[in-house]
């Protein structure tokens, strides 16, 4: 009974000096693996405008706009659940899934990605770990 | 005196209890439910065979491998294909992480119940070394979309077997730590020792399912009731305890952990190589199908009925955490009110679950 | 107290095992169908350890005492409605596990669309409790005898039809 | 010429180095200054060395040390909260509980002496207010603080904080006893009841080494008394929100917090003078340096409780209380009394039968 007391005890000490698992996220990124199924993208000069994205996508995230004589795929990352069937399913491989997820914005309306946004890759991941310091520097905030 | 605890309280969760309270003693309760009803069911008959996948398993996200499992194993049962041997390894695989994920999730909220900060937090953190698998392999760290009738998207990514391998070796690890930290705590068993008791006729009678059951006495799993998959190829045994109290349910599911382990390792060494997925037509042919997985929260069933087209005409979802509710007002019936939320927590149940 | 046939499926001999296996299942039907010859139109063995019984609506309770006293289904897994705009009726569906034998059965019953109404076999099982509210509730059908048949899921003011039924549609643009 | 005589005495008082000392004492000391700096501090340990157990990191960015200042970035974030007073709540009780709960505990704080010091006055002691009985006096305060609790949980008009209130009170009185009985002891040993004489009679031994199994009750009705985990009931997060002060906000809501960590401050101060020889040490540093340095390893030890124990039931508390801790502390009773009887040669000063 006593050691029941004094395990528990023990246990805590012994993890008080073990690494931490926190992730300093805006600071520190981890780099998703490269199956992540991210934002989708389109790829302008591959897609024909067939539809079958449109066709197969379980929550109508994307629909057909026309741009020029064209029509196609519009993404509306606010219904898009990243399950990526558009991407399987896509005759010309034209629809990739990328490994972007920072995809917040401040209004509906921005979630919106025409097909000229939504053929835009996006920025790459560097990965870099900067201390607390740099971060004040670079980011000018003292609360993060 | 009655009280409404949740839809906003600490641990309530999205639902709320009526609570019947005479001084410190609760003498009745009644589950208050429906807060995060989708209408899953209905949804799914509106959505291909193919589009329901990723719709299925968002009933509950954090077992979500278990979820799509049962489904697509019912979808090639009306099909009539028989799926890749390698296929069903790895869905084993994925199934079994899943449950782990779960069941740490779940180890988190009982030990918040019980008022134990630090096992929130490392169950928590470990759980991510599964969740990092599942999106090493599968590409998403929750709700994968992984399984598709006819077999799994992806093969086994490269790296996969000794990554795996490596974050077992720690996870084993950190099980004894956490039966050290958690179960040998003298005031963890003061308090879930005799408390909640669930008979073992009264959880057949009521029908509660999975580790709720097991931790009841009854031996029921589908894995080895009906072997579905790869589960009739691995010799895993089904932990049951038999006082049927909150600490025999815990420690059920301490056991599933340890044999999830086990399954992983057996269904990795044993995993032959050859296709990951059959072709399948869109149409389903018409018939009707009953099937069970055994998902972390118990069995879970799926009725489908199938009209002949590429929709289910009805899609059942026969959800655990649905099926243990009803043994909950039954077992906080006088018990004192700092009990609730540790039965709440020890039968496991997901108010997502429950609505669907 | 296992009453299953102890041969195990093979892969070379599939079709010979199939037959010789599904005694258990076989007998079950035939003895619901023996004991209700004019309340059972269909009893039938659907695949190993599936059982499919249709039934004529008031004589479920019976066959449902009949399964459970003597034949050992005591565990309920599902209660289904499904909607038949066509045939103007519903079908209700339990599905019953039976742990010491190992088979589900399907009991399956119909009830026209003009008086949805059943008896409930809460008076058989207890755990039909909140299958039958919650088949209530979305298909509309009364149980008869059920002690609780409130709103569960739904919210409160919920106005509109049964939403599981055929004839409510989904919205196509949910917002 | 009585205003002119009462103001003369009164700026004669003003400009006197009594006054100074006493002004000096209230606001730095052991007062306003000392007390923010204490809860501050232990406050932002707390969360760093939970967050070390949980293996987190804790707060980060505000301030030195990693996060130093979170503490007044919560107070100031708080400060600017709407104070919210529930419908139907009995208004005066309700926001009068809050400014009692933290002057009651601030009270305790003036009776604690802190160590000898130079001094001006004829106590040479670090003290507010000396009088020979600051021990009773202390513990008097600790004894109120259930009725503010059961009268702000019963004017609030929710069911979660009269649940709390009741809860608080039941522990806090059950908890006084066996708290009362393991003092005894040690005020047998000392023959006095003055804190200054307790600690000064712990010179050749401390009290700990002579009475372990009453430190012992002491320490675990004092962390009851505090409602630090696993006694925390009256606050239980995940079955009464918070308690008694559910429905508290803002500066109200900061007001029941501080009152906690003086609490906790006056708790920790207490077991030191009592059982661990107060200011009592090595000279290389000041007896107060060393008063607060055993009292901070204390409060360490109060605060991994809540890193390491699940919370108690309401029935195992007391069950706790009455058939463990007051047997215990009432053997420890006999034991000195034995040791009075047999073995006087190892007591300090044997005031018990001549």
């Amino acid at each position: 009974m006593v050691l029941s007391i004094i395990r528990p005890f023990y246990m805590a000490f012994a993890h008080l000096f073990k690494t931490t698992f926190t992730v300093k996220y805006p600071y520190e990124v981890l780099r998703p693996s490269e199956r992540y199924r991210g934002r989708p993208m389109l790829n302008l000069e591959r897609c024909v405008g067939c539809g079958v994205c449109v066709w197969i996508c379980p929550n109508k995230a994307l629909n057909m706009v026309k741009v020029g004589d064209l029509k196609l795929p519009q993404l509306d990352a606010g219904r898009c659940m990243f399950c990526g069937l558009c991407a399987d399913f896509c005759p010309r491989i034209a629809m990739v899934m990328t490994q972007h997820y920072e995809l917040a914005e401040y209004n509906r309306k921005s979630l919106i990605y025409s097909p000229e946004r939504f053929s835009q890759p996006p920025k790459q991941f560097d990965g870099k770990l900067m201390s607390v310091k740099k971060i004040r520097k670079h980011f000018g905030v003292t609360h993060g | 005196m009655k009280v409404r605890w949740g839809p906003q309280h600490p641990v309530s969760g999205q639902w709320s209890f009526f609570l019947d309270v005479d001084a410190d003693v609760v003498v009745g309760m009644e589950p208050d439910v429906g807060y995060t009803h989708r209408g899953i069911e209905k949804v799914a008959e509106n959505r291909t065979y193919i589009q329901d996948v990723p719709i299925v398993e968002r009933a509950c996200i954090f077992d979500a491998g278990n979820f799509v499992f049962g489904y697509v194993e019912a979808v090639e049962e009306l099909m009539g294909i028989e799926v890749p041997e390698r296929a069903k390894f790895i869905r084993v695989i994925v199934g079994e992480m899943s449950r782990i994920a779960s069941h740490l999730y779940w180890l988190c909220l009982m030990s918040i119940a019980v008022g134990l900060e630090t096992m929130l937090m490392w169950p928590v953190n470990d759980r991510e070394l599964f969740l990092d698998l599942l999106e090493m392999l599968t590409g998403i760290r929750l709700t994968y979309s992984y399984f598709i009738p006819g077999g799994v998207r992806y093969d086994l990514p490269a790296g996969f077997r000794e990554e795996t391998e490596r974050r077992m070796d720690y996870f084993e690890r950190r099980l004894k730590d956490y039966y050290k930290m958690l179960y040998l705590n003298r005031t963890f068993q003061m308090r879930t020792k005799d408390v909640g008791v669930l008979k073992q006729a009264d959880a057949i009678r009521m029908s509660v399912v999975g580790p709720n059951l097991r931790g009841s006495g009854v031996k029921i799993d589908v894995r080895k009731d009906e072997p579905y998959a790869a589960y009739d190829q691995i010799d895993f045994t089904v932990p049951t305890e038999s006082e049927g109290d909150t600490y025999a349910r815990s420690l059920v599911r301490f056991h599933e952990m340890e044999q999830s382990i086990f399954i992983i390792r057996e269904a990795l060494k044993k995993i032959p190589s050859g296709q990951i997925r059959v072709n399948v037509s869109p149409s389903v042919p018409k018939g009707e199908v009953y099937s069970r997985v055994e998902s972390a929260r118990g069995e879970l069933g799926y009725y489908i009925v199938s009209d002949g087209g590429n929709k289910p005409y009805r899609l059942k979802m026969s959800a655990p955490s649905f099926r243990s509710l009803l043994s909950l007002p039954q077992i906080m019936r006088g018990v004192p009110m700092a009990d609730v939320p540790t039965l709440y927590m020890s039968l496991d149940l997901i108010p997502l679950d429950v609505d669907r | 107290m296992d009453s299953r046939c102890p041969i195990t499926a093979g892969k070379d001999n599939e079709g010979v095992v199939e037959m010789t296996v599904n005694i258990v299942e076989d007998g079950v039907a035939e003895a619901v169908k023996a004991n209700f010859p004019d309340a059972v139109s269909e009893a039938k063995t659907q695949r190993r350890g599936r059982v499919v019984i249709t039934v004529q609506k008031d004589r479920v309770v019976d066959v449902a005492l009949l399964l459970k006293e003597r034949l050992g289904f005591d565990y309920v897994t599902s209660v289904s409605g499904v909607d038949y705009p066509n045939r103007n009726e519903f079908e209700v569906v339990y599905h019953i596990w039976s742990i010491s034998r190992k088979i589900l059965i399907a009991l399956k019953t119909t009830v026209s669309k003009d008086d949805p109404r059943l008896q409930s076999l809460i008076s058989v099982w207890d755990a039909v409790n909140y299958h039958e509210r919650e088949t209530h509730e979305m298909f509309g059908i009364d149980f008869i005898g059920h002690p609780n048949l409130t709103r569960f899921l739904l919210p409160e003011d919920w106005d509109k039809s049964p939403p599981f039924r055929k004839d409510f549609k989904l919205p196509t643009e949910p917002r | 010429m009585a205003a002119v005589g009462f103001l003369g005495l009164f700026l004669d008082f003003l400009f006197s180095m009594y006054f100074l000392e006493l002004l000096l004492k209230v606001v730095v000391f052991p007062g306003l200054m000392f007390i923010s700096l204490f809860a501050m501090v232990v406050i932002w340990f707390e969360r760093k060395f939970l967050a070390r157990i949980h293996l987190r990191i804790g707060p980060l960015h505000v301030g030195p040390m990693m996060g130093l200042f979170q503490p007044i970035a919560d107070f100031l974030k708080v400060l600017g909260k709407e104070i919210i007073v529930p419908s139907n709540a009995h208004r005066t009780m309700y926001n009068l509980a809050p400014i009692l709960v933290v002057t009651i505990s601030g009270m305790g704080l003036a009776f604690i002496p802190f160590g000898p010091s130079p001094s001006v006055m004829s106590i040479k002691n670090w003290v507010i207010y000396y009088t020979p009985f600051n021990l009773l006096l202390i513990l008097m305060f600790f004894t109120i603080r259930p009725l503010i609790a059961i009268g702000a949980g019963w004017a609030s008009n929710s069911k979660f904080s009269t649940i709390g209130a009741l809860r608080a009170a039941f522990q806090l009185l059950a908890y006084e006893v066996p708290l009362l009985i393991s003092i005894a002891s040690v005020i047998m040993l000392a023959g006095s009841f003055d804190l200054i004489q307790i600690v000064q009679s712990q010179s050749k031994v401390w009290f700990i080494i002579l009475q372990p199994i009453g430190f012992l009750v002491f320490f675990v009705a004092m962390m009851a008394e505090l409602g630090r985990r696993p006694f925390d009931l009256p606050h239980a997060e995940q079955e009464i929100v918070f308690g008694w002060p559910t429905e508290y906000t803002g500066i109200q809501f900061m007001c029941v917090m501080l009152a906690e960590y003086i609490d906790l401050c006056v708790g920790s101060l207490l077991i030191t003078a009592l059982f661990l020889g107060g200011w009592l040490g090595p000279a290389f540093i000041p007896p107060i340096a060393w008063f607060l340095l055993k009292s901070l390893i204390v409060t360490v030890v109060i605060i991994m409780g809540r890193g390491v124990f699940p919370r108690f039931r309401m029935d195992q508390l007391l069950d706790l209380g009455w058939t463990v801790l007051i047997p215990l502390a009432l053997i420890q009773v006999l034991v000195v009394l034995a040791l009075a009887q047999f073995a006087p040669w190892i007591l300090p000063n044997v005031t018990l039968g001549g």
